[in-house]
């Protein structure tokens, strides 16, 4: 394989509210999220070569070919615009596909938009959701978003003997932190106590173990290298990108460990030449719309062994000493799912927004204690198949 | 290469289903203005600050200059027909019993306008620039829809 | 607009072809079969293992064509990627080579296969699904057939350039007919201009005949850095040039005229290329053509001519397949069939056979830079162009 | 967030907003319907579950035997070999117990769904399914499951003529 001939940083980003509900329109809230990262690149959509759309499946905002509806509010109006798409991992995949583009030498400068406007399918999304799956062999029996991530999370704590407590303690961790997140959906101050008793979906799954659905957009500007030291004096350099898809054929798959998580992640170290991930990195934002994958994710990534990753998390001070934004590892200092919301593709790129932001020392509030250098975000997606990593520098 | 193929003529052959969900798209800040415009019997547009374009229908942002439109401004109901075709199948392909004329027309004051039906004309005698104005229905009949207007007739 | 440096530090080259399916209907073949037929064989054509030396995936798809969401969930198993980098690319089989192409030139990856297809037998709403593609606020209340949209743009186009109805059917006529020399074609008939303008109305000036059928098939592509393809194959062809644009879905605030996004794709892939005049310099050309007076359109967007000479051209020949620039000398989609979001790869395939010079009694001679150009359909304004040579370079003479 | 960002924006409304007609929307629904071809693979495992009867295929080189079946084998990349009748008795390898219906809507009486190795096919090569005549307090991984069929006259070629999978007594 050939080497990596030119660097690509991101100069700016931006963000809408996270919500249940949005007023605006799919391409009105992607002109907002593109409009502020533009801005704080300090660029007009003139010096903007090429748009990379991700946005998640079509059935949530219910229209067909959903990226060219949208084109025109993310910039792609007469300019060279696609969209790329792999499920929930859409968002982290958004920014690695615009590196490509100006990585190759076509384009110097290329904005990359997220939008995800859930509220759209009514009235409630997970009807929607249903059409992930197999129509023959697996839509027929009623399936279910929930189902596939409760029977993966059952058997992530079988073969572990991670316990609902401990899990319990990252929705604690999440909801907290998105208190200082000023898009959040769902900041709170809970405890473990409140997430086992609330109500049971579809058990172990419960609701406050589950992120919402949510309307919003996102945006990161990316340029190569002699334009980024132009525009910025702080660029934050994109030195890894990952991906993998595992089988269409979940069920044929032991749902313990997420190879594809792991593959991903070693494609993007090797590119940053991370030998020693938990030592070498210092900040984190592994996608979270459920609790436990937080912990299924942070493994993968191989922040932590296979199943160690609430090892001596007993309770919530515990997962604040270890992943709190003055822990030993920050861990989704945004508030991650589970606090901002989920607007699928959006989510993903906030995971990017926020290490870009705490890299740069912008975080405000949430910014972690131990003067991060490197980060990664990463999310995940389709029928608990698809890893995309990436991994910034500062 | 081939697949192995079935001879098996009792197999099942296909598997019936569909993407079927219910949708309910919020108009959006732009979209509500215009359509609350309507039910005045207003067409309205934006107008952007740079290139001075005026859009009609309205967006809130100028899809050339990424400028956001604050600028709203109201357009005329007459223009020109800018195209049109006559259409002799329905939403559903099937045969319409009467051909129906669809049109763009390009509204005076605008850099853009509405595509709707024309009203009180025969296909043979619209031509593309002839002079057309919009047909409302009565005003306690308006819902904020495209509808709030009937049809586009010509003018004298 | 490209880059001001690097551009094409690494060359790309086509290096293996598959293709299966090619038939008003596959009912005999899931979708994940057909893929697998075609993908076989692409692996084949460019002696590669997918397990081992393809290093990643990308198909081109769009969840209502399909009839599920998240396509690339689907995918992996049958295109020999699982557990490796695999994504969906939400655009024309073009859109997907283009990435592929930039996947292989950032130094990424050396070997990449791109895959898209058509199972419109699958669907039972098609225009339905066209409708649900339309903006919800300004264009589906409406409760227009998606074609009134191709009528409307038709009846301008033919205003503002002086093209006429009878030169689109003569476009129905040279490709169907063109269709007979190629054995992958679905609508291939010795039909004439007269049976077209004879045709039932639909959206006038749209008529029956002016409209493409639709087809099923599946087409792989493998593409490889220079170093390898030189290696693994004894006539690569070579991506040359490249481009790709998006207009809003807005069809009031666009050209009812002017297709740009061809405009700003084509002048994209002729700067990539170093190619001034193409008329001249390119061999043939494989052009999106599913409304006939798309095909006058889209030639005139990409700079064989001026807007206004199509027309004038077709009838003198120019556009034949031993004229002086063959236009979908395939059959094109009136011809082939309409293929969804493989229309650009069926395309692309066509350029690197004719190139290779194993496009059979459909062989355009002397074939060494061809053109391949998709546009994504109603009620889109989004296309893309790739410009294929068998040699490196544009050679002038 | 950053530091340097002053206002997010993004105007939320209430579903009761929605309701009352505070804010005004476009109500649509697609028409989207499809007739898949099931392929070689699944029109013959269709074929045989009216039969009452689980089919895999094997794949030669890698000696699995996979279902749901499909014609090629992804890890070895080519097509696999042979049929393969399964039996109709297998082990639960992960389950859980569904509150919500297909829509999200509370169900009275939850589900249990699992994911089942059936007797035959590879270690790891399971089916989803769902589980019946046991209360869910009762299910474990590693149980032992038969399926319960529809009458066959009542079958029609889909993963439903399995109503659901029954613990065994096995000695």
């Amino acid at each position: 394989m050939a080497s990596i001939k030119r660097r690509v940083a991101i100069i700016g980003a931006g963000i809408t509210l996270f919500r249940r509900r949005l007023k605006e329109t799919g391409r009105e809230l992607s002109f907002y999220a593109a409009k502020m990262a533009l801005e704080q690149a300090g660029i007009t959509l003139d010096d903007v070569d090429a748009v990379v759309c991700g946005t998640a499946p079509d059935a949530f905002d219910g229209v067909h070919m959903k990226g060219e509806y949208l084109a025109d509010g993310m910039g792609g109006h007469r300019r060279p615009f696609v969209r790329v798409y792999v499920g929930g991992g859409t968002g982290v995949f958004t920014p690695i596909a615009a590196w490509w583009h100006v990585a190759s030498g076509h384009f110097d400068v290329v904005l990359a938009v997220a939008e995800e406007k859930m509220s759209s399918c009514f009235p409630h999304p997970q009807k929607a959701f249903t059409t992930i799956f197999d129509p023959i062999y697996t839509r027929p029996l009623g399936a279910n978003l929930v189902w596939i991530f409760a029977l993966e999370m059952q058997r992530y704590m079988h073969v572990h003997g991670v316990k609902k407590e401990q899990i319990a303690t990252i929705a604690v961790k999440n909801k907290r932190n998105a208190l200082d997140h000023p898009c959040a959906q769902l900041p709170a101050k809970i405890t473990v106590k409140d997430v086992l008793e609330s109500e049971v979906m579809v058990w172990p799954v419960q609701r406050l173990d589950i992120s919402p659905p949510s309307d919003g957009a996102a945006a990161v500007v990316l340029a190569a290298e002699h334009v980024a030291k132009q525009l910025t004096d702080d660029p934050v350099w994109i030195e890894g990108v990952g991906w993998c898809l595992d089988s269409t054929y979940w069920t044929n798959r032991d749902l313990y460990y997420p190879k594809y998580v792991e593959y991903a992640a070693r494609m993007a170290y090797k590119m940053a030449g991370i030998k020693n991930p938990p030592k070498e990195i210092d900040v984190a934002e592994p996608y979270d719309p459920f609790d436990y994958k937080e912990a299924h994710h942070a493994e993968g990534l191989m922040l932590a062994r296979k199943g160690e990753y609430l090892k001596d998390v007993k309770d919530e001070n515990d997962i604040f000493a270890k992943y709190g934004r003055d822990g030993d590892l920050p861990i989704c200092p945004s508030g991650g799912l589970l606090g901002v919301g989920n607007p699928i593709a959006a989510a993903g790129m906030m995971k990017v927004c926020e290490i870009f932001w705490q890299l740069r020392k912008e975080a405000g509030k949430r910014q972690v204690k131990n003067d991060p250098r490197t980060g990664v975000a990463q999310a995940w997606g389709d029928l608990m198949q698809v890893g995309t990593v990436m991994v910034m520098r500062v | 290469m081939s697949v192995e193929r079935s001879r098996l003529p009792e197999e099942i052959k296909h598997w019936y289903g569909d993407m079927i969900c219910d949708y309910t798209y919020t108009l959006g800040l732009a979209g509500e203005k215009f359509f609350l415009g309507l039910k005045e019997g207003k067409i309205l547009g934006t107008r952007c600050p740079r290139c001075g374009a005026v859009w009609v229908p309205p967006s809130l942002y100028c899809p050339d200059c990424f400028e956001e439109l604050t600028d709203w401004v109201e357009v005329s109901d007459e223009g020109t027909v800018f195209t049109f075709t006559v259409a002799h199948l329905g939403p559903d392909g099937r045969p319409l019993e009467e051909p129906e004329i669809y049109a763009f027309i390009l509204l005076d004051g605008a850099d853009g306008g509405i595509l709707h039906k024309l009203g009180e004309v025969r296909p043979e005698e619209v031509y593309i620039g002839m002079r057309v104005k919009a047909v409302w229905a009565p005003e306690a009949e308006r819902k904020g829809a495209i509808t709030d207007i009937r049809y586009f007739k010509p003018v004298e | 607009m490209p880059a001001e440096s690097g551009v094409m530090e690494r060359r790309v080259a086509v290096i293996g072809v598959g293709w299966s399916g090619f038939a008003p209907q596959t009912a005999d073949l899931s979708y994940k079969e057909l893929m697998f037929e075609a993908a076989v064989r692409a692996y084949e054509d460019a002696g590669v293992d997918p397990r081992r030396d393809v290093d990643s995936f990308i198909t081109c798809a769009e969840d209502y064509w399909e009839g599920f969401s998240i396509f690339d969930e689907f995918v992996p198993d049958q295109l020999g990627a699982v557990l490796k980098p695999t994504c969906t690319v939400a655009g024309d089989g073009l859109h997907g080579l283009a990435n592929a192409v930039m996947q292989i030139e950032s130094g990424l990856f050396d070997v990449v296969a791109v895959e898209a297809h058509s199972k419109a037998s699958d669907l039972l709403t098609y225009e339905g699904l066209m409708r649900f593609a339309m903006d919800p606020i300004y264009t589906r209340p409406l409760g227009w057939h998606p074609y009134a949209l191709a009528g409307l743009e038709m009846a301008r186009y033919l205003y503002d350039t002086g093209n006429t109805e009878e030169h689109c059917a003569m476009v129905v006529e040279k490709n169907r007919r063109n269709a007979l020399a190629n054995p992958m074609a679905s609508y291939a008939t010795d039909i004439t201009a007269d049976d077209v303008m004879a045709s039932r109305p639909l959206f006038e000036p749209l008529k029956e005949l002016d409209v493409a059928g639709l087809a099923d098939g599946c087409v792989v592509m493998v593409l490889a850095a220079e170093e390898v393809a030189e290696k693994l194959s004894d006539k690569p062809v070579w991506v040359l040039g490249m481009g790709w644009a998006s207009e809003t879905i807005s069809p009031e605030l666009r050209d009812w005229c002017r297709p740009v996004y061809a405009e700003v794709a084509a002048d994209m892939a002729y700067a990539m290329a170093g190619i001034k005049e193409p008329a001249k310099e390119l061999d043939l050309a494989e052009v999106d053509d599913r409304f006939s007076y798309k095909e006058l359109q889209h030639v005139e967007a990409l700079g064989f001519c001026d807007y206004g000479e199509a027309g004038k051209m077709l009838e003198d020949g120019v556009f034949d397949r031993d004229g002086d620039l063959p236009v979908n000398p395939s059959g094109g989609s009136l011809g082939v069939g309409h293929l969804l979001d493989a229309s650009g790869l069926f395309r692309a395939m066509e350029v690197v056979l004719q190139l290779r010079g194993e496009a059979g009694r459909r062989q355009v001679e002397d074939a060494r830079v061809g053109l391949a150009m998709s546009w994504r359909g109603i009620p889109t304004a989004s296309g893309a162009v790739l410009i294929f040579g068998s040699e490196k370079e544009v050679s002038r003479t | 967030m950053s530091v340097r960002i002053k206002e997010y924006r993004g105007t939320y409304y209430s579903r009761k907003d929605l309701e009352e007609g505070r804010v005004m929307a476009f109500r649509d629904r697609p028409e989207a319907r499809y007739a898949w071809a099931t392929g070689v693979a699944m029109g013959r495992f269709l074929s045989e579950l009216k039969n009452g009867r689980i089919i895999g295929r094997r794949c030669r080189s890698c000696g699995r035997v996979l279902v749901p079946p499909r014609m090629f084998c992804e890890r070895c990349f080519r097509p696999t070999d042979e049929w393969v009748y399964l039996s109709d008795t297998g082990t639960v390898l992960t389950y859980s117990v569904s509150y919500l219906g297909p829509a999200a809507e509370r169900l009275k009486e939850p589900v249990i769904i699992a994911v089942i190795q059936l007797d035959g096919a590879s270690p790891g090569i399971g089916i989803l399914h769902k589980l019946g005549e046991v209360k869910p307090e009762e299910v474990k991984i590693g149980m032992r499951v038969k399926a319960v069929w529809k009458p066959p006259e009542e079958r029609e070629g889909a993963i439903t003529d399995i109503l659901y999978f029954k613990p065994i007594e096995e000695g």
